[in-house]
C-alpha cells in the first residue's frame, strides 16, 4: 500500500507516531501499522530500527533491483541497511528484546484496556496464527506504544474497561495512539493527552468503552 | 574430515516419524533443495520445528499441502493461510511458542542444558500452572514465580548456509540466520546446504557462525542449476 | 549513536562496591587498559567475575594485589599464585563454577532468562540438595533430578574488542573471543575497548559479534602509544 | 619441557595415549600431561582439537615469531590454527563439550578407582585452585582417558578401591593409560588391557590400590 492510498485515519496516526521516534532510540515495529513507519520518519533519523527475525539498523523498504532474497524484515519485506547494521540470530534478537534493549516498540491490538492490558494475538475460535514475537516484546520493551484505529471496521471500542480477549501480556502498554486521540495508561486509569482536531471529548468517550480521565487543562490537539 | 555428501542419500537417512528442525524465517535461510529431496523422497508423519510455515507453495508449505507433516512447533504461521486452515480442521496439530522462548528452547538442547527459567506469558493462556515454579533466583531472598521452559530436542536439522567449507564449517548471511545456528547445535544430524563450498582454510576462524563440531554434512547445491524459484525474489513483496 | 568516550570519564562512572564481569580467558581478550584506569582511580570493594585471576602482575591480579577485590566469581586460578594464597589466608572471597556453567549463567542473564536446569556436577560437592529440582524434562513421563543454575548479573562489563565502530558494534578475534561477548550482552553497563575504532558499516553486519544494542561506550586505545607490556607475548610461554 | 628432556615414565604414557587418537576425531586435552600430546601425533593427523577456551583446530604449540598474543590454548601455550579451525565464544565451547560433541577427552588425575569415579580438581586444605573445564569434559566427552603416572611421586597408588578425594565426576572414566598399565573400566571391574614391557603382573598389582582383573589370554606388552 504506497503512502497516498492510506486512509486518512491511518494517516493521522503514523503521523502523530513518528513523533515518539526520538533520535538515538532502538525501536521495533510490529507487523500492520507500526511497520508502515520509518516513511514518517526524517530521511536522516539518526536511530536504530529493530526486526525481530535479526537485523539491528533496517533501513527503508528496498525496491527491486536493490532487494536481496536473504534480506527481510519480520513483516516479510525485503529491507536495505542502514551503516552500522548487524545482522544475528534469533536467540540473540530476543536476547537483546528480553534484556530491556528496545528502547521503544509500536505494536498493533485488538484490545487495550484501563490497566495496560494487551490484546492482540489469538481472536478464539476465530484467528489463532501464532504468537510470533508480540508477547516478548509486549512484556520487555521499555516504552510500548499501541498503534490502532479507535475503533473497529464496525465501530466497536478497541480501548476496554477490561480486555475480553486472551491476553498478550498484562499492563504493558504505556501510551496508545488512534486516529481520534493519544491516551496514556496511569496508574489513575487512561488519561487523555491529545484529542483528533476533528473531534469532541464526548464524541471520544462515547466511542470508548473505558472511562476516560481528561486533563484539567485545556487539551492539546493533534 | 570432508563432510560433503549428495544429496539423496544424505536426505534417505532420514526416517518417517522422524523430528525435523527447519531453519528459516520465512524464505530467508529455509533449506528449499534440501526440503524438496524430503517431499521426493517420500517420508511422512514428520514432526516439524520451524519458525513459521513458510508461504502456500514455499519450502515446508509443500510439505503439509502434501500430508507429510502430524505435528508442526512454530511460533507464527499466519503468512500461510492453508496451514492456518489445517490447523482449523483438525489436519494438523500445530505447537505454538513465543518466537524467542521457540529459539532458546532449541538452543537449550543445543547447549546441553535440559530447561530453562523465563518469565514471558507466565500470566497469560499459553501458561499452565503446572509449568511454574517458586525460585530464589537473586540475593533479594524472596522466591519468584517463573516458568520452566523445556530443551527442545530433534532428530534432524535441515540448514541453508550462505557458505561452508567441507569440514563443515557455515556461515550465514543478513536475515537468513534467523533459527539456523541455534538448530545446528540442537539437533543429533545436521544437514546443512549450501551454494559455496569451500576448502578448509578460506574463512576467518572467527567469522564461522556454526562450527564443524556440531555438522554432520554438507551438500552443495549449484545454484545456477537450482531450479527453485523459492530462492528468488517472491514478488509479491517486491515493490518497485 | 556514537558511543566513543574518554577513558577516565568512562571508568569513573563504576563506583566502589560494584560488580563487574570483565572479559579474557587468561591474558587474551583481557580489557588491560580499562582495568588499568581501575586500578588508577582506586574503586574499592570490589566484585568481579572473571573466568581466572590473570597471572601475577597482568589485569586484575593488579587489582587483588592492591586489595581492591572482596570477591572473585571465577572457574580457574590456577596461574595465578598469589590469588590462590589470597584465597587460602581468606584475604579474598573466591566462587568457583565449571566454566561453562560460569559462562551460561552470564548468558543467561545477557539473554533475558532467570535461570536454567542443568546436570554439571550434580553429585559432587559442589552441588547442595538445596538446588536441586525434579523435573519431567521430556516425553518420557519421567522426571529428573537437575540442578537449577541462577542467571548471574552484572552492574558493568569491561571488554576487549580487536575491532569495533562508533555506534559500539564489536568483533573479537582467536581465542580473545572466549567470555566477552557473553558479559556484553549481561551487565547493565558495558564499556568495550578497541586498538582499532572505525566509522559504522566498516563490517559487513554478519561479522559483527556483539551488537551495539549491548555496548555503552567504546574507547580507542592507541596501540602505539598503550605501555602495556601485557598486550604482548608473555615471555615465559614463548617457545623459541 | 622439551620432549628430550621428558622423563621415562612420562614418555611412555605420552607415546601409549597418541595411539587413542584417531582420524576424524574431535579430542580434547587436559592441562598436564595431555596438553604435551600433539607432540606425539603423526605430521598429517586429520582431527581436530578442540580447547576449551574456545578454538576447535589447534596446531602445534606457535614458536616465537608465528605466536600471537591473542591466540592461546586453555594451558596458556601459544598455538597455532590449523586450516578449518573456527573460534568462537565460551558459551557455544561448553555447549559443545555439555552436547557430546567431544569425541575423546584425555585428562590427568589425582585419583581414579574401580567404579570410574575421577578426582582430580581438588585437594582439601591443600590444593583449590578451582574446577576450570574439568567437571563439563569428564562428564560429558563421548570417551574418558585418563593419563596419569601409576603412583605418585612417593611411591603411593593413584588407582584406588573407591576415590577419597572429592569428585569431578562419577563413573566417568573409561580407560586409564599409566607408564605400567593400559586398564579399563568395566562392569566387572578394571580389566589390564596391556603391561609396560618391564613390569610383572604382581608388582602392577602391588602397585595399585584397586583389585585388578587380569585377562586369561597374555597380555600384550606396550
Amino acid at each position: 500500500m504506497s503512502k497516498t492510498e492510506r486512509p486518512v485515519r491511518t494517516e493521522r496516526i503514523l503521523r502523530r507516531a513518528a513523533k515518539e521516534i526520538q533520535s538515538g532510540m532502538i525501536v521495533n515495529l510490529g507487523i500492520g501499522l507500526p511497520t508502515l513507519l520509518p516513511d514518517y520518519l526524517p530521511e536522516n533519523f539518526a536511530g536504530l530500527i529493530h526486526s525481530e527475525n535479526g537485523v539491528l539498523g533496517c533501513g527503508s523498504v528496498a525496491k527491486r533491483g536493490q532487494a536481496r532474497p536473504s534480506l527481510i524484515d519480520s513483516a516479510g519485506h525485503y529491507i536495505s541497511l542502514k551503516p552500522g547494521s548487524s545482522c544475528f540470530d534469533s536467540a540473540v534478537s530476543f536476547a537483546m528484546i528480553r534484556r530491556g534493549r528496545i528502547d521503544l516498540c509500536l505494536l498493533g491490538a485488538f484490545e487495550v484496556d484501563t490497566c495496560g492490558n494487551l490484546a492482540n494475538w489469538k481472536i478464539p475460535g476465530k484467528l489463532s496464527p501464532g504468537i510470533g514475537g508480540a508477547m516478548e516484546l509486549a512484556q520487555k520493551a521499555k516504552r510500548l506504544i499501541v498503534l490502532s484505529t479507535h475503533t473497529d471496521k464496525n465501530g466497536r471500542p478497541k480501548i476496554l474497561e477490561h480486555c475480553r480477549l486472551p491476553l498478550t501480556a498484562p499492563a504493558c502498554v504505556n501510551r496508545i495512539i488512534t486516529d481520534e486521540a493519544v491516551i496514556d495508561v496511569t496508574p489513575e486509569g487512561l488519561l487523555v493527552q491529545e484529542i483528533a482536531d476533528n473531534i469532541s471529548t464526548q464524541d471520544l468517550q462515547n466511542h470508548t468503552e473505558a472511562k476516560l480521565i481528561f486533563p484539567e487543562n485545556s487539551l492539546r490537539k493533534f | 574430515m570432508n563432510k560433503q555428501r549428495e544429496l539423496s542419500e544424505t536426505i534417505a537417512l532420514i526416517p518417517s516419524g522422524a523430528t525435523i528442525m527447519v531453519g528459516g524465517f520465512g524464505s530467508p535461510g529455509t533449506p528449499f533443495t534440501l526440503l524438496d529431496e524430503l517431499l521426493r523422497q517420500g517420508q511422512d508423519r514428520l514432526t516439524l520445528i520451524k519458525n513459521d510455515a513458510n508461504e502456500p507453495g514455499y519450502g515446508i508449505a509443500k510439505l503439509l499441502e502434501a500430508d507429510r507433516v502430524d505435528t508442526l512447533i512454530a511460533s507464527h504461521i499466519g503468512l500461510n493461510r492453508d496451514a492456518v486452515q489445517r490447523l482449523n480442521s483438525g489436519k494438523l496439530k500445530v505447537e505454538f511458542h513465543p518466537q524467542g522462548i521457540l529459539a532458546e528452547k532449541i538452543r537449550a538442547a543445543g547447549a546441553g542444558i535440559f530447561g530453562f527459567l523465563s518469565d514471558i506469558g507466565i500470566e497469560t493462556e499459553i501458561t499452565d500452572p503446572s509449568q511454574i515454579i517458586e525460585w530464589q533466583v537473586d540475593k533479594s531472598g524472596a522466591k519468584r514465580k517463573l516458568k520452566v521452559e523445556t530443551a527442545l530436542h530433534a532428530d534432524f536439522a535441515l540448514i541453508h548456509a550462505a557458505r561452508a567449507d567441507h569440514f563443515g564449517n557455515l556461515l550465514y548471511t543478513d536475515s537468513a540466520i534467523n533459527f539456523n545456528p541455534l538448530m545446528a547445535m540442537a539437533a543429533e544430524n545436521v544437514f546443512a546446504e549450501t551454494f559455496d563450498l569451500q576448502p578448509p582454510g578460506t574463512f576467518p576462524p572467527e567469522h564461522i557462525h556454526t562450527s564443524c563440531a556440531f555438522v554432520s554434512a554438507v551438500i552443495a547445491v549449484d545454484r545456477k542449476r537450482a531450479l527453485h524459484s523459492e530462492y528468488e525474489l517472491m514478488e509479491h513483496y517486491v515493490e518497485d
